[in-house]
């Protein structure tokens, strides 16, 4: 039964992947994108990894979901041409030949290792120590905080490199508003807005204190607080910052600062990002809500991109 | 002295260039009187070294710069030889430079690398093993390549092209040539030739030609000799440079290191390599010479006699004996003082005169006697006519070709001399018998001289006469080089 | 207290005030400078065996920082480059007119990220870290691409990706076989099997991608052409290396059991073509900076083509330190060239080469600091790109490979070709153009590092003496006999 | 969770497909921004190999969990980049910047 | 077999019944309008049929709590969304002559 189920989830990952890459209307591609990103989560449920099955929803359906449709409609107020079937070339039939042949070879590679659990009996064993219980914010948190501090800043660098790319007389103002331009529309919009963004800080909230036992973390409650600005966003009732404004700034950086900070008084007291015996937890939890905050924060501002010059910008 | 002397003889001059590339143009009476008393200052030290390695002293400094690569400065008889010529040469060339150049643009950057290229000549002779050698000779190039450009038209840059096409390539190949043969023996320094018997003769041979046919480049051996006549773009105190103290002769000098001093002669006439080369000698000694006579340009002509001289150096290493070593030896001596007076005189008379070819001399003598002196002087010379220097070293090839068993160098040299006299001659009959072109303001160009830009050319021709009446003498060039030969290869 | 956390923690506070600071954030570079120049030398002065784990959370789980020679050459180059690259960008993204710009904001931020990320990527053991890194360069180094030509970035931006993700393909099959991704780990457990080749396989393509080897090196060209002359300088400088280091760690330490005679006569032979393709190609160009740029795809080429050199050497630690030395050296002089064109042709009107003329004497001090550049990247005495090269081609010559040595040669002469063209032109035509002064302070960046570039030339012992400090089992080391404790 | 030994591989099997399926995407597809949603199929297979291969018979690894979770921010923040510069390109291509902000070179 | 089982069962099929009808009339319904008003109706109470199964299998107050939560919330979002497609399709069809 189980595997008659995860054949068919393999099987509709693999359908709409194929259908999100070669429809020729790039808006059904969008939504099979999304279908796609949450069968994806379907999956990781079915590997038993809650965490990751949070993160791909939020993020890999959701946050790049509303960022294709976003950039789409951006692009088609601009004039591009992005529908189009790209098949019935003679050249693809090679690419399609190269391609295939590398999925097998990468299929035959992946057949000779066999899946184990690998690590998770060390990691067991070095849970008590931190306190948490959830071992994915234990390697994320503690065993293997060093890779998210950078991720984190690369998260960060990756909003600094959309700012970047703003005009030269769009500096500092706000991105592209997000607000839809149909009066009726946005009425709508806005009341939903008004509601969801306290229900995301709570949820969010609610995900980053959970994390550290149970699945969730900072980066699934930053995406659910991004979530909510956005909408909040949408309906007008929230307006996007300026990007010199300071405030602002800080929110940005709080997180990676105090996961810095951390990490730096934990070399005072011995080790770069050690904890200090007893403190695990309560550092760590201190970390994620800083970074959720700031991730949330950042991923609505990532989606918006970069400062425009008017308001008028669809 | 102490053992770091070479290092401090070498560095020296880098002081006069640092201070010649950051003084300002508008204080060249400053930048002179610096570059001279830093010649002055070498010619002195030279002195004293002659006088010490005379006596038997012997001066390393060894550092290791790269594993199982020794940066090794060695003084012996060879090097200071070279040495000598070029600190006096040098301090003769920077009064004419001083003179020549006046207050023309771009004159802190020339003498910035003028000093570079002292350095590195310095640097060449000095060195005590091939990879050393290699990285002053290969300094010298980029040191000279600002100053064959120094014009900056169209014309220099292109000798620029053509001098870096030649001399890069050669020295690639003579690196190539010795990292082979030092991955095979271990060691290539002068001082003890390697034991080269477990080695192939072939690959021997093969190794040779590379090194040979580097230095060949800059040694102006023809067929790698055209970069030479087109670098006569440059001014003349270059040209002067280029011809008779560092780039040729340093090839000249690598070549005379690689057969004495890395193969060894025993080698090189075991694999018989003596003989070609000293046939691809002769070849460029009559080649050149021949060329010399069909230029109207009095410095195509001069550089063109340069390509056919600086063989005399090579024939004489090539024929192995010591008549024949000692003859070309010191014919580096030789050739430079008195192809270095002609440059001089050259520069002189289109500097004075505007003269450039050789039709335009009618008369020169007339107009500028004292510098058509000196030039008199260094074309008999390279004629080789008595007492003047290059009557000795002529002189010891001949006696040293058929010491060696091979008569036609005589024929050669004859050969050579007869082609000399067919265009240095007319020159002179020109200069002195046929009277100047009546021009308005002509003359008075020629009385207006300045004692600076011809008093370096009287030295230098006194100096070559000097070499040959008083050959015998102590401190001659010829002396010295009968010492190099004791002490080094005829034992 | 270690500087390899702090190495990485120090730019990436800056990276945090500045992006707070704003137009105030250029200002950090009087601060970061000193400090990360002092870290740097506290890394040269660390014991030879200095390593330590992140949070003392023990392999295969953790993360190992160590101080190898690899690190310890390239780190201290790396922050003198961003230092002087900072300090020759400082007007250039400064505030215009009082008003602060998105180009002078956000210049400082990705900076230090690229300083941190690179820093990060020469320290770590870990394969999935140096994903990270590799984004944290590249995410900076796309966005100081776009400031030039958007186009050229956004080719640069989808080429860096999917280079990424092949890199990534790889850890993941190697995170399953192994369970771990440590290089040092992994080089004890590598089999020679399908997943453990194509992790290798993909991991390298990807990085050749980034590192821009011929025939995958497309996108470099445009993109270090287009960009600022500081951007330029840090693309060709910095980036292009972390792939390179990375993937001279997977061949000789990781996977060192692994790999096969072919595949690194493959990867040696692409490099050799490199720089004869590179190099071709930067002898037809008629701009400065394609010029410049091609000279990176060339240099590149030597890196790899000392792949079989090091593999084949009697010696290995001699070509080992000779790449890593050329790396050093092309770091150095590829910087202060591509600042040293920017001069220049702010100076002057076009961009072209011909346009140059009689820059020699109009600024001598760019010129000079492009000439040492030059010197060093042709290979030619006494600069740090000769004694790589010469290195290289003593362990060719040893081993009888006729054909890399013969591409050294030709190389270096090539190399003489393309760099001699525009020194030519600014040496030539007597009459000066006027140009503005040259601004000493802004000279002075590109004049130290191409005579940094050359000062490496007098320092060969030293720099294979660190060389081979931690060298992989590979690189067997017969000349550094250390000191018994 | 005991699984027939032919679905051991399940998931990392589907992952390498997705992986071949995104290169082809990304070969054939002209537009930038299709590329983009490409690439992401790619990195949601090789995520999907990391994990699957870290599946046990009671729990999965979570190891390789915390790597897909980073690897998933990294690609969410690339992917917005991405678009920024595509839609950036876009506008500069049909309305050129009334006063674009001089290349660096020239300015001081 | 418990009668939470049977229930939870009974419920479940409810929940796909209602599912399969909303989305016939999907397909089937000629106007936007019709569809989406098929859509949301029917797969609201599908929904709530699913979550009431789950919960019940769950068997524990605060698990069900959060499905009702997230019930609510999934249904507050259906609304809005179809409220916005409903006002953009009227939008487009306004639009033509």
């Amino acid at each position: 039964m189980t595997a008659a189920f995860e054949l068919i989830l393999c099987l509709m990952i693999l359908g709409t992947a194929c259908v999100a890459l070669l429809v020729r209307d790039f808006l059904a591609a969008i939504a099979f994108f999304v279908v796609f990103g949450n069968l994806m989560g379907l999956a990781w449920l079915a590997l038993g990894a809650v965490n990751v099955a949070l993160a791909e929803i939020a993020i890999g359906a959701g946050v790049t979901g509303v960022l294709l449709i976003l950039t789409r409609g951006r692009l088609l107020a601009l004039g591009e041409q992005i529908d189009g079937n790209p098949l019935g070339h003679w050249l693809n039939l090679g690419a399609a030949v190269v391609c295939s042949a590398f999925a097998v070879v990468l299929g035959a590679a992946v057949l000779s290792i066999a899946p184990d659990d690998g690590l998770a009996p060390v990691i067991d064993r070095l849970m008590p120590r931190i306190g948490v219980e959830n071992p994915v914010t234990g390697v994320l948190l503690a065993f293997r905080a060093y890779d998210t501090l950078l991720e984190s800043f690369v998260l960060l660098g990756a909003l600094v490199a959309v700012w970047s790319l703003a005009p030269a007389d769009a500096w500092p103002r706000a991105p592209a508003a997000l607000r839809m331009t149909d009066p009726a529309a946005l009425n709508v919009a806005e009341s939903f807005g008004r509601l969801v963004l306290p229900i995301a800080l709570v949820v969010a909230a609610y995900l980053v204190w959970v994390g550290s036992d149970r699945p969730g973390g900072a980066f699934q409650g930053g995406t659910v607080l991004a979530g909510g600005f956005l909408l909040a966003a949408m309906g007008g009732a929230m307006g996007l910052p300026r990007s010199d404004d300071p405030a602002f700034r800080w929110t940005l950086v709080a997180g990676p600062l105090v996961f810095l900070a951390i990490g730096l008084a934990g070399m005072a007291l011995g080790r770069f990002l050690a904890y200090p015996e007893g403190m695990a937890k309560a550092l760590i939890v201190t970390i994620e809500y800083f970074l959720a905050f700031s991730i949330g924060v950042t991923l609505a501002l990532l989606v918006a991109g970069p400062p425009v010059r008017a308001e008028t910008v669809p | 002295m102490m053992a770091g002397a070479p290092l401090f003889l070498i560095l020296l001059p880098l002081i006069p260039a640092i201070i010649s590339f950051s003084l300002p143009e508008r204080l060249a009476v400053w930048r002179n009187a610096v570059n001279l008393l830093f010649a002055l200052v070498k010619v002195g030290i030279v002195a004293d070294l002659l006088r010490q390695v005379r006596g038997g002293v012997d001066l390393e400094w060894r550092y290791t710069f790269l594993p199982g690569h020794d940066f090794l400065l060695r003084v012996d008889t060879l090097a200071l030889l070279f040495v000598s010529l070029s600190v006096f040469l040098w301090l003769i060339t920077t009064v004419y430079a001083i003179a020549y150049f006046g207050r023309g643009p771009n004159l802190s950057r020339f003498f910035g690398f003028f000093n570079l290229c002292v350095l590195s000549a310095t640097g060449v002779a000095l060195s005590g093993t091939a990879i050393t050698f290699f990285l002053f000779y290969e300094l010298l190039t980029l040191a000279t390549w600002p100053l064959v450009v120094h014009n900056g038209d169209e014309k220099s840059l292109r000798a620029g092209r053509i001098y870096l096409a030649y001399t890069l390539a050669g020295s690639a190949a003579f690196l190539v040539g010795i990292l082979w043969l030092k991955t095979l023996v271990g060691s290539v320094e002068f001082t003890a030739p390697p034991d080269l018997s477990a080695v192939p003769p072939l690959t021997l041979t093969l190794i040779f030609v590379l090194c040979v046919g580097g230095l060949g480049v800059k040694a102006a051996l023809v067929p790698l000799h055209a970069w030479l006549p087109a670098a006569m773009a440059a001014p003349a105190p270059v040209s002067a440079l280029l011809h008779a103290v560092a780039v040729v002769k340093a090839g000249a000098f690598g070549i005379v290191r690689m057969i004495y001093d890395v193969y060894g002669i025993g080698t090189v006439a075991e694999l018989g390599l003596g003989t070609p080369l000293a046939a691809l000698a002769s070849v460029t000694i009559l080649y050149g010479s021949l060329r010399a006579v069909m230029q109207a340009d009095i410095k195509k002509r001069l550089a063109y006699s340069t390509v056919s001289q600086v063989s005399y150096i090579l024939l004489g290493a090539s024929l192995i004996g010591p008549f024949a070593v000692i003859g070309g030896l010191v014919h580096l001596v030789h050739q430079g003082i008195m192809k270095i007076t002609l440059f001089m005189c050259a520069g002189a008379l289109s500097n004075r005169l505007g003269i450039k070819a050789v039709a335009d001399l009618d008369g020169a003598g007339r107009l500028m006697p004292v510098t058509m002196g000196a030039f008199t002087i260094g074309a008999l010379g390279m004629i080789g006519v008595p007492p003047v220097a290059g009557f000795i070293s002529k002189w010891y090839l001949g006696i040293g070709g058929l010491q060696s068993g091979a008569p036609w160098v005589v024929a050669v040299m004859a050969g050579s001399s007869l082609l000399n006299a067919a265009y240095f001659l007319p020159m002179l009959y020109r200069a002195w018998l046929l009277p100047p072109p009546e021009r308005a303001g002509f003359r008075e160009l020629g009385t207006s001289r300045d004692r600076m830009l011809i008093l370096p050319a009287v030295v230098t021709a006194a100096a070559a006469l000097a070499a040959g009446v008083f050959a015998s003498s102590a401190v001659s060039p010829l002396t010295w080089a009968k010492l190099i030969a004791e002490r080094g290869y005829l034992e | 207290m270690s500087p390899l956390d702090l190495l990485v923690a120090a730019p990436l506070a800056f990276m945090v005030a500045a992006l707070v600071l704003g137009q105030g954030g250029r200002w950090l570079i009087l601060a970061a400078g000193p400090v990360m120049l002092g870290l740097s030398a506290w890394l040269l002065a660390l014991p030879p065996d200095a390593a330590h784990l992140v949070g003392n959370w023990d392999l295969p789980l953790g993360i190992l920082l160590r101080a190898d020679g690899v690190a310890r050459l390239l780190v201290p180059a790396t922050c003198v480059c961003f230092v002087a690259v900072a300090l020759y960008a400082w007007p250039e993204f400064s505030p215009k007119a009082g008003r602060e710009t998105a180009r002078a904001h956000t210049f400082w931020p990705m900076l230090y990220l690229m300083w941190g990320g690179s820093n990060a990527g020469y320290l770590t053991t870990d394969l999935f870290n140096l994903y990270v890194t590799i984004e944290m360069v590249s995410l900076a180094a796309v966005a100081l691409a776009a400031m030039g030509s958007l186009a050229a970035g956004l080719q640069y931006f989808m080429i860096a990706l999917v280079g990424s993700l092949a890199y990534l393909l790889g850890v993941a099959l190697l995170a399953g076989h192994y369970d771990t991704v440590d290089a040092t780990l992994l080089a004890v457990r590598a089999r020679p099997d399908l997943p453990t080749v194509l992790a290798l396989a993909v991991m390298t393509a990807g990085l050749l991608v980034k590192a821009a080897l011929f025939p995958l090196h497309g996108w470099l060209p445009p993109a270090h052409a287009a960009a600022p002359a500081p951007a330029s300088a840090l693309l060709s400088a910095i980036v292009v290396k972390l792939g390179f280091v990375i993937i001279l760690r997977l061949w000789f330490e990781a996977f060192a059991e692994v790999v096969r005679p072919a595949a690194i006569h493959l990867l040696g032979g692409m490099g050799a073509l490199a720089v004869i393709y590179g190099s071709i190609q930067a002898i037809r160009q008629e701009r400065l900076k394609p010029l410049v740029a091609y000279s990176t795809v060339a240099q590149l080429g030597y890196l790899f083509l000392a792949f079989p050199l090091i593999w084949n050497a009697r010696i290995p630690g001699e070509p080992w330190a000779a790449v890593l030395v050329h790396a050093v050296a092309h770091m150095l002089a590829k910087a202060a060239m591509f600042l040293a064109a920017g001069l220049m042709l702010k100076a002057v009107a076009g961009d072209r080469i011909s346009d140059l003329g009689g820059l020699a004497r109009a600024m001598p001090l760019s010129v000079t600091a492009f000439a040492l550049a030059a010197i060093s990247l042709m290979g030619l005495p006494p600069s740090g790109g000769f004694t790589a090269k010469f290195l290289l081609l003593h362990a060719a010559i040893e081993q009888g490979q006729v054909i890399y040595a013969g591409v050294l040669v030709i190389g270096g002469l090539l190399g003489a070709a393309y760099l001699f063209r525009p020194l030519s032109v600014a040496f030539g035509a007597s009459a000066a153009p006027v140009v503005r002064a040259e601004g000493a302070l802004r000279v002075a960046a590109p004049l130290t590092l191409a005579a940094l570039a050359i000062a490496l030339g007098f320092a060969g012992m030293t720099l294979i003496e660190l060389s081979s400090i931690g060298a992989p089992p590979a690189i067997a080391l017969p000349l550094a006999e250390e000191p018994g404790p | 969770m005991s699984l027939p030994a032919a679905l051991g591989h399940l998931f990392p099997l589907t992952g390498a497909a997705l992986v071949g399926l995104g290169l082809f995407g990304f070969i054939i597809l002209r537009h930038p921004l299709r590329q983009l949603l490409a690439v992401n199929v790619i990195a949601a297979g090789i995520f999907l190999i990391l994990g699957g291969l870290g599946r046990g018979e009671d729990v999965t690894d979570p190891y390789p969990q915390a790597l897909v979770i980073t690897g998933i921010v990294v690609s969410v923040a690339l992917t917005a980049l991405g678009a920024a510069m595509i839609t950036r390109l876009a506008e500069d291509r049909c309305a050129p910047a009334p006063t674009p902000e001089p290349p660096g070179d020239r300015d001081a | 077999m418990t009668w939470v089982s049977v229930a939870t069962g009974l419920l479940l099929f409810a929940g796909v019944f209602f599912y399969a009808a909303g989305t016939v009339g999907l397909l089937r319904f000629p106007d936007p309008a019709a569809r989406l008003h098929a859509l949301t109706k029917a797969d609201h109470l599908g929904l709530a049929f699913i979550a009431l199964a789950a919960a019940l299998e769950w068997g524990s107050v605060a698990i069900a709590a959060k499905i009702a939560a997230v019930w609510l919330l999934a249904i507050m979002a259906a609304g809005t969304s179809a409220q916005l497609m409903a006002r953009v399709t009227r939008q487009d069809h306004s639009d033509e002559p």
